[in-house]
């Protein structure tokens, strides 16, 4: 369990434009070990999704990754930065070592093949000794993983149901039995009873086949529930890092706070909530220092001056003034 | 209480199907809903995406007609006449879920709201207007309002512009707001601001409120009684904690222990339905719908009755209310335990 | 439907000519031949213009009766030759030409669009793009008129006219034949692709670019599926489907583009006949070649629409 | 809304062409008589067939005639018949589409039914055709033919995006506060289709001027008058291209491709306004873009 899997240093995303460029995601470091559940929590603009596509390199023009290193260590103990190799060297990671789910199901598969034919697809081309049939039998096996019965291989996309197709895509991304699976809202596009048998399946699976996960939502309730370790991302940084326990009951960044504090309870008392006031800030026109100092109400003069890192406070990684870094 | 400002009766939508080879058949979105909204008080009408709750609400704004039931708005029956209509637009307004497509993005908020003014008011002009125009803006804590009078919708950010929805429906003055899912389309951080509002607005307005959503927790938060619908049925209603608190139906209580609660993983080592991955199904197609009570496939609890005729509403001491068989059969106890 | 509308079009413009169309027609006839019309050629004409004899309706379905027995009447120009023998010698040749150049122009303009659309901003596609932009404006009767000055005449590597050369015996099985059928049509069909291709090439790019940036193709390329394989299997063939459309909705452009080639090197097809049929009056040919062409417009559309079905299973539930 | 489309490079200089051919349609005829101080079909007997020179610039016809007075001239021939055709496919593409679009129902089915009909129809066959039956109208005769035949694409995309909007969040709520049809159609729906509307008008533009060089190199457009068409089919049927007169029939339909490269730059650039992902493809930005990329990748990097 404390091998480490994957360790993400400095990690920076910018997107070019004309006028200059954006950075959508800034510095971003942390390390993910074998079999654990890393909960990335933001909302719109935080560079959550930027950091998903980073991950896996799939980010496209205009978007760049500038900086940083992703080090992926294999099974047999190499360490490899997946950002120095070139694409062909790449391809021998995907989906064998790295796979993702993405959040809308319905475009995330082809509409013109059946579904069973891109379980072969990528089966067969993974393991060229594969014959149609073992290919097609292993997508049975897959799809039986996720509830579904086999005879909707034969289905074309568009004939399934919204839940099916994102459980179909979860039961793709095991094809290549992979280490690490990279999930960008998963859950959004469907509604919460299917969301939670989803979410029920994977912990079954995670825990049977012993794969890592970076869950990305914007729903920090959620990851409550689901991560072992938990990043809020606000304005392309990551502001707090720490346990999911330390960050529902103990959260340090004024901004996890109010992020805790945005989601009604459903049981216990009911006091007025507040939320947080302000918007979320625009990346074409970033806040100096701290990007939340314009919502914040604890600011300190510096703030709108310096960048803080993210450095431990507590049993936590903060990224905040007000905080003094425990040795 | 008092009388309700809108009732809706037994409403009932079916939508023909389009394409070769459907002609006569239809989606039954909606099948005898009832709803009653009282002055000064929000309910919320909770339910799944497809489970006929937008349908409820764009009826109830006349966006369409209904295909059976009857519409009262001060006990007056609402007809469909154009006329009528602009009666009933100055009475009931409806929110849109998404604040982005809701405004015009050509025209800037003085022109919505000024538009929105004058429609009922013919004669307002200049000032008066302008000052009617800030007041509105005030209204929904858009301070201070001469920074966003002149703003276009694309120069606003998420929550702004919902507060500008928001603002163009209180312009006629109504009585009913009519929200549809106000807050799903916007940042977590934001939406509680939203919230906060509609509640100020009842308590402040008197306006009576239909909050729609698929989140039960904000549904807790805001309303005072809670309805559940399901694939176009209403399964069980009452008022906000008895029906939080204790489910009279097997699909409120799945709803309930499947949404999200920062509270339960760090209760008592309870992990909530983490540890049952049984495949409870999904919901049924409304082209064809089972027969009786349209949850039956799904229900642990299932029985032959449920399976031939919808439970008639069985009645219980609070004001609470539910449509299960269970309960007609002395059987409610089921519920206590785990499912 | 259509092929009806197009048909009573068809019976009703002569018959709302103004003035009495059938008598200048008459003397045109005289002009153009030289002698006075005979009295069977009066009589067809006016026929042909509904005369007072008969009302509308009943001349309607007189019309249509014909129709329905393939009698197309008599051309007026080269008369008494039967209409349909006409267009009998014609249609093969534009078939021909239509044909080969549609098809080859397809396969190129796609082939090129789906590479350009696969690396948007790429050399090629910098260069390419506003080159077809400009071709593409070119209108084919003067792209037409200049290669024929250009290639036939100062270069003289192709013949001027014709479709075939008249010294080789007129056989469908002579080898010298078939080549001098290459060798004449050899320069209309170029010009036709050069400018044919361009209208795909820059559907088929920009749908690409959209393709490109789907879910699909993302993830296909998440899955380590090697590039040729997400360009044809993912991106290209979804891409196609508009193109594929496209195709039959274009036959109708297209044949105005070849009609006006056809005029331009002579080539003895249905454009050159029509050509010669509007010039001389010849209403009858005129009628009978447009109904010809709404037909095979019609037809292409149906067949597009079922390849559509084939190759989309999303409109299969639909029909 | 308007900035954004003139700041696209593409329909700067699209429109730019655009207008300096509406210029020339306008004041061309002015210019060769009082600059040029000849007419088109001034003939000098100095000068027959001969190629580009001092004293005529773009050469002259066999007959002798200056072909550059003759094109200046007739680019009025032929941007009238297209800005006339245009106006008129582009007014009945509304009045057929946006009622359709907005109201619905069974005037919707019976212009759709129309629409079609006309949209199957073999146009430029039909043209033809027609223009064969009226031989020797007047320009806008041909112009009233022409647009008979071009307006059914315009219809069609107007009552789809009539029919989007419509159904657009905004429009339902402003027709939920009482907003009367026709402020809802003009101040709603209208204004969202400036773009499309006049890219049609552009397009339609282009299409007359084809049209109209196509029917007057064929020898049944209109008679009398000077237009790029004509002059090519001049040249056509006195055997320039046997004498090797280029100059005579290449630069009318220079002129016309010209037209029809600005309409299409307009085109594309309102294309990649609408949707961003084909204007990515920036040369500046992809060299910069490559530069700043952290990964060695030697595939894409030479």
């Amino acid at each position: 369990m404390n091998e480490v899997l994957l360790e993400v240093d400095g990690l920076t995303v910018e997107y070019l434009s004309q006028t200059g460029s954006v950075k959508a995601c800034a510095d971003v470091s942390f390390t993910l070990h074998r079999g654990q559940i890393l909960g990335v929590a933001g909302e719109s603009g935080s560079g959550k999704s930027t950091l998903i596509t980073a991950l896996t390199r799939l980010q496209r023009p205009p978007a760049v990754t500038s900086a940083g290193r992703l080090v992926y260590h294999s099974s047999d103990g190499d360490k490899v930065d997946l950002l120095t190799l070139s694409e062909r060297q790449l391809r021998a990671y995907r989906w064998s070592e790295l796979a993702i789910v993405l959040q809308s199901a319905m475009d995330c598969l082809n509409p013109v093949m059946r579904l069973g034919d891109q379980f072969e697809d990528v089966l067969r081309y993974h393991d060229p000794q594969l014959t149609q049939r073992q290919a097609w039998e292993r997508a049975e096996e897959l799809v039986a993983m996720v509830g579904i019965g086999s005879d909707r291989l034969r289905s074309y996309p568009h004939e399934l149901s919204g839940g099916m197709r994102q459980r179909s895509l979860i039961a793709l991304a095991l094809a290549c039995d992979p280490d690490l699976i990279v999930m960008d809202e998963p859950t959004t596009a469907v509604d919460v009873v299917m969301q939670r048998q989803i979410l029920a399946q994977l912990l079954q699976l995670q825990d049977r086949l012993g794969f890592a996960v970076v869950f990305v939502t914007h729903d920090l309730s959620l990851l409550l529930e689901l991560a072992d370790q938990i990043a809020i991302m606000y304005g392309g940084r990551i502001v707090e890092l720490g346990s999911a326990r330390e960050i529902y009951t103990a959260p340090k960044h004024p901004y996890t706070r109010g992020l805790r504090d945005s989601f009604p309870p459903l049981h216990g008392e009911l006091t007025t909530m507040r939320g947080i006031p302000g918007s979320p800030p625009d990346l074409r026109t970033p806040p100096s220092g701290c990007a939340f100092h314009p919502r914040c109400a604890d600011r300190l003069d510096a703030c709108d001056q310096q960048i803080p890192l993210l450095r431990p406070v507590g049993r936590n990684d903060v990224a905040c003034l007000l905080y003094e870094e425990t040795p | 209480m008092t009388a309700p400002v809108l009732e809706a009766t037994n409403l009932s939508k079916e939508f023909p199907v389009h394409g070769r080879g459907s002609r006569g058949t239809t989606v039954k979105a909606v099948q005898n809903a009832n709803v009653t909204l009282h002055k000064g008080s929000i309910v919320a009408l909770v339910g799944e995406s497809g489970s006929g709750k937008t349908t409820v609400a764009r009826m109830l704004a006349l966006a369409y007609p209904q295909t059976a039931g009857t519409i009262r708005l001060n006990g007056a029956e609402v007809s469909h006449a154009r006329n009528a209509e602009r009666s009933y637009f100055r009475q009931v307004q409806l929110i849109f879920q998404d604040p982005f497509a809701s405004l015009n993005p050509l025209h800037k908020v003085r022109y919505t709201l000024g538009r929105a003014l004058r429609i009922h008011q013919r004669t307002l002009r200049g000032k008066e207007l302008e000052e009617q125009t800030l007041e509105l803006l005030r209204k929904v804590n858009l301070t201070p309002v001469e920074q966003f009078i002149d703003k276009f919708p694309h120069e606003l950010s998420g929550g702004q512009r919902q507060r500008i929805v928001i603002a163009r429906a209180l312009a006629v003055r109504p009585s009913v707001l009519l929200g549809d899912e106000p807050i799903s389309m916007l940042d977590v951080s934001i939406r509680l601001d939203i919230l906060n509002l509609l509640a100020k607005l009842r308590d402040e307005e008197g306006l009576a409120l239909l909050y729609i959503t698929h989140d039960i927790a904000s549904a807790r938060y805001l309303c005072d009684t809670i309805q559940v619908m399901y694939a176009g049925q209403m399964v069980e209603g009452g008022p906000r904690d008895s029906v939080i608190q204790s489910p009279k139906h097997p699909y409120t209580k799945l709803l309930l222990d499947s949404s999200p609660d920062p509270g339960r993983s760090l209760r008592s080592g309870d992990t909530g339905l983490f540890d049952v991955a049984d495949d409870l199904g999904e919901p049924p197609n409304l082209v064809d719908p089972p027969s009786g009570c349209q949850f039956h496939p799904r229900c642990p609890f299932a029985m032959d009755e449920c399976r031939q005729t919808f439970p008639e509403r069985t009645e219980f001491p609070d004001g609470q209310w539910a449509h299960c068989w269970l309960h007609q059969k002395d059987r409610g106890h089921v519920l206590e335990g785990k499912p | 439907m259509t092929f009806w509308a197009a048909l009573t079009f068809n019976f009703l413009i002569p018959r709302f000519m103004p003035g009495d169309p059938a008598a200048t027609m008459l003397r045109r006839i005289q002009q153009l031949t030289g002698q006075a019309p005979t009295p069977d050629q009066i009589r067809s004409v006016r026929l042909f213009f509904g005369g007072a004899r008969e009302n509308l309706p009943a001349q309607y379905l007189h019309y249509l009766n014909d129709l329905v027995h393939f009698r197309f009447g008599l051309s007026l120009s080269e008369y008494p030759t039967p209409v349909s023998d006409l267009i009998a010698q014609a249609l093969p040749w534009t078939l021909l030409l239509v044909g080969t150049t549609t098809i080859i122009a397809w396969i190129v303009g796609t082939a090129l669009g789906a590479y350009m659309g696969w690396k948007p901003g790429s050399r090629f596609d910098a260069i390419f793009a506003p080159t077809t932009t400009f071709l593409h404006a070119i209108p084919t009767f003067w792209l037409s008129l200049v290669a024929l000055w250009a290639f036939a005449f100062q270069l003289g590597w192709f013949p001027v006219s014709g479709a075939y050369d008249p010294d080789v015996p007129y056989q469908i099985n002579n080898l010298w034949f078939l080549l001098s059928i290459l060798k004449y049509g050899a320069l209309p069909a170029l010009t036709l692709i050069f400018i044919g291709f361009n209208g795909w090439l820059f559907t088929m790019r920009n749908v690409m670019v959209t393709t490109v940036s789907e879910d699909y193709v993302l993830l296909a390329k998440a899955k380590g599926l090697p590039t040729w394989r997400v360009l044809f299997k993912y991106a290209a063939r979804n891409a196609l489907l508009p193109n594929v459309t496209g195709l039959a909705l274009a036959i109708g452009g297209i044949l105005g583009g070849v009609l006006l080639t056809e005029v331009v090197f002579t080539y003895p097809g249905l454009g050159h006949r029509l050509y010669r049929a509007t010039v001389d009056h010849d209403f009858p040919v005129m009628q009978t070649i447009f109904l010809l062409i709404t037909l095979t417009v019609l037809i292409a559309n149906l067949i597009a629409d079922s390849i559509y079905v084939l190759l989309d299973p999303r409109t299969r539930d639909e029909a | 809304m308007l900035n954004g489309f003139l700041r696209n490079s593409k329909v700067r200089i699209g429109l730019g062409v655009f207008a300096a051919f509406l210029l020339l349609a306008l004041l061309g005829p002015w210019f060769v008589s009082a600059v040029m101080h000849t007419t088109p079909r001034t003939i000098d007997y100095d000068a027959l067939g001969q190629p580009p020179s001092a004293k005529h610039l773009l050469g002259t016809t066999l007959p002798g005639s200056d072909v550059l007075a003759q094109v200046i001239v007739g680019a009025r021939g032929s941007v009238f018949v297209g800005i006339t055709s245009a106006v008129l496919a582009t007014v009945i593409a509304a009045l057929v589409g946006v009622p359709s679009g907005f109201l619905g129902g069974r005037l919707d089915h019976g212009l759709t039914a129309f629409t079609n009909l006309f949209l199957t129809l073999p146009s430029f066959a039909l043209t033809l055709i027609i223009a064969g039956y009226v031989q020797g109208a007047a320009w806008w005769v041909i112009a009233l033919i022409i647009a008979a035949f071009e307006w059914p694409g315009g219809a069609r995309t107007l009552r789809s995006q009539t029919m989007s909007l419509r159904g657009r969040d905004f429009t339902v709520a402003m027709r939920m506060l009482g907003e009367s049809k026709t402020r809802l159609v003009f101040a709603e729906v209208m204004p969202h289709m400036t773009g499309i509307v006049s890219a049609m008008f552009l397009r339609a533009c282009v299409a007359g001027v084809f049209a109209e060089a196509a029917l007057s190199f064929l020898g049944i457009g209109t008679t009398g008058s000077v237009s790029w068409g004509t002059i090519i089919s001049e040249a056509q049927g006195q055997s320039a291209i046997l004498n090797g007169l280029w100059w005579w029939f290449v630069p009318p339909g220079l002129c016309i491709a010209l037209l029809g490269t600005a309409t299409a730059l307009v085109n594309f650039g309102i294309d990649e306004i609408s949707n961003p992902r084909l204007s990515a493809a920036n040369r500046k930005l992809m060299k910069r873009f490559r530069r700043a990329a952290r990964t060695a990748e030697p595939e894409v990097a030479r």
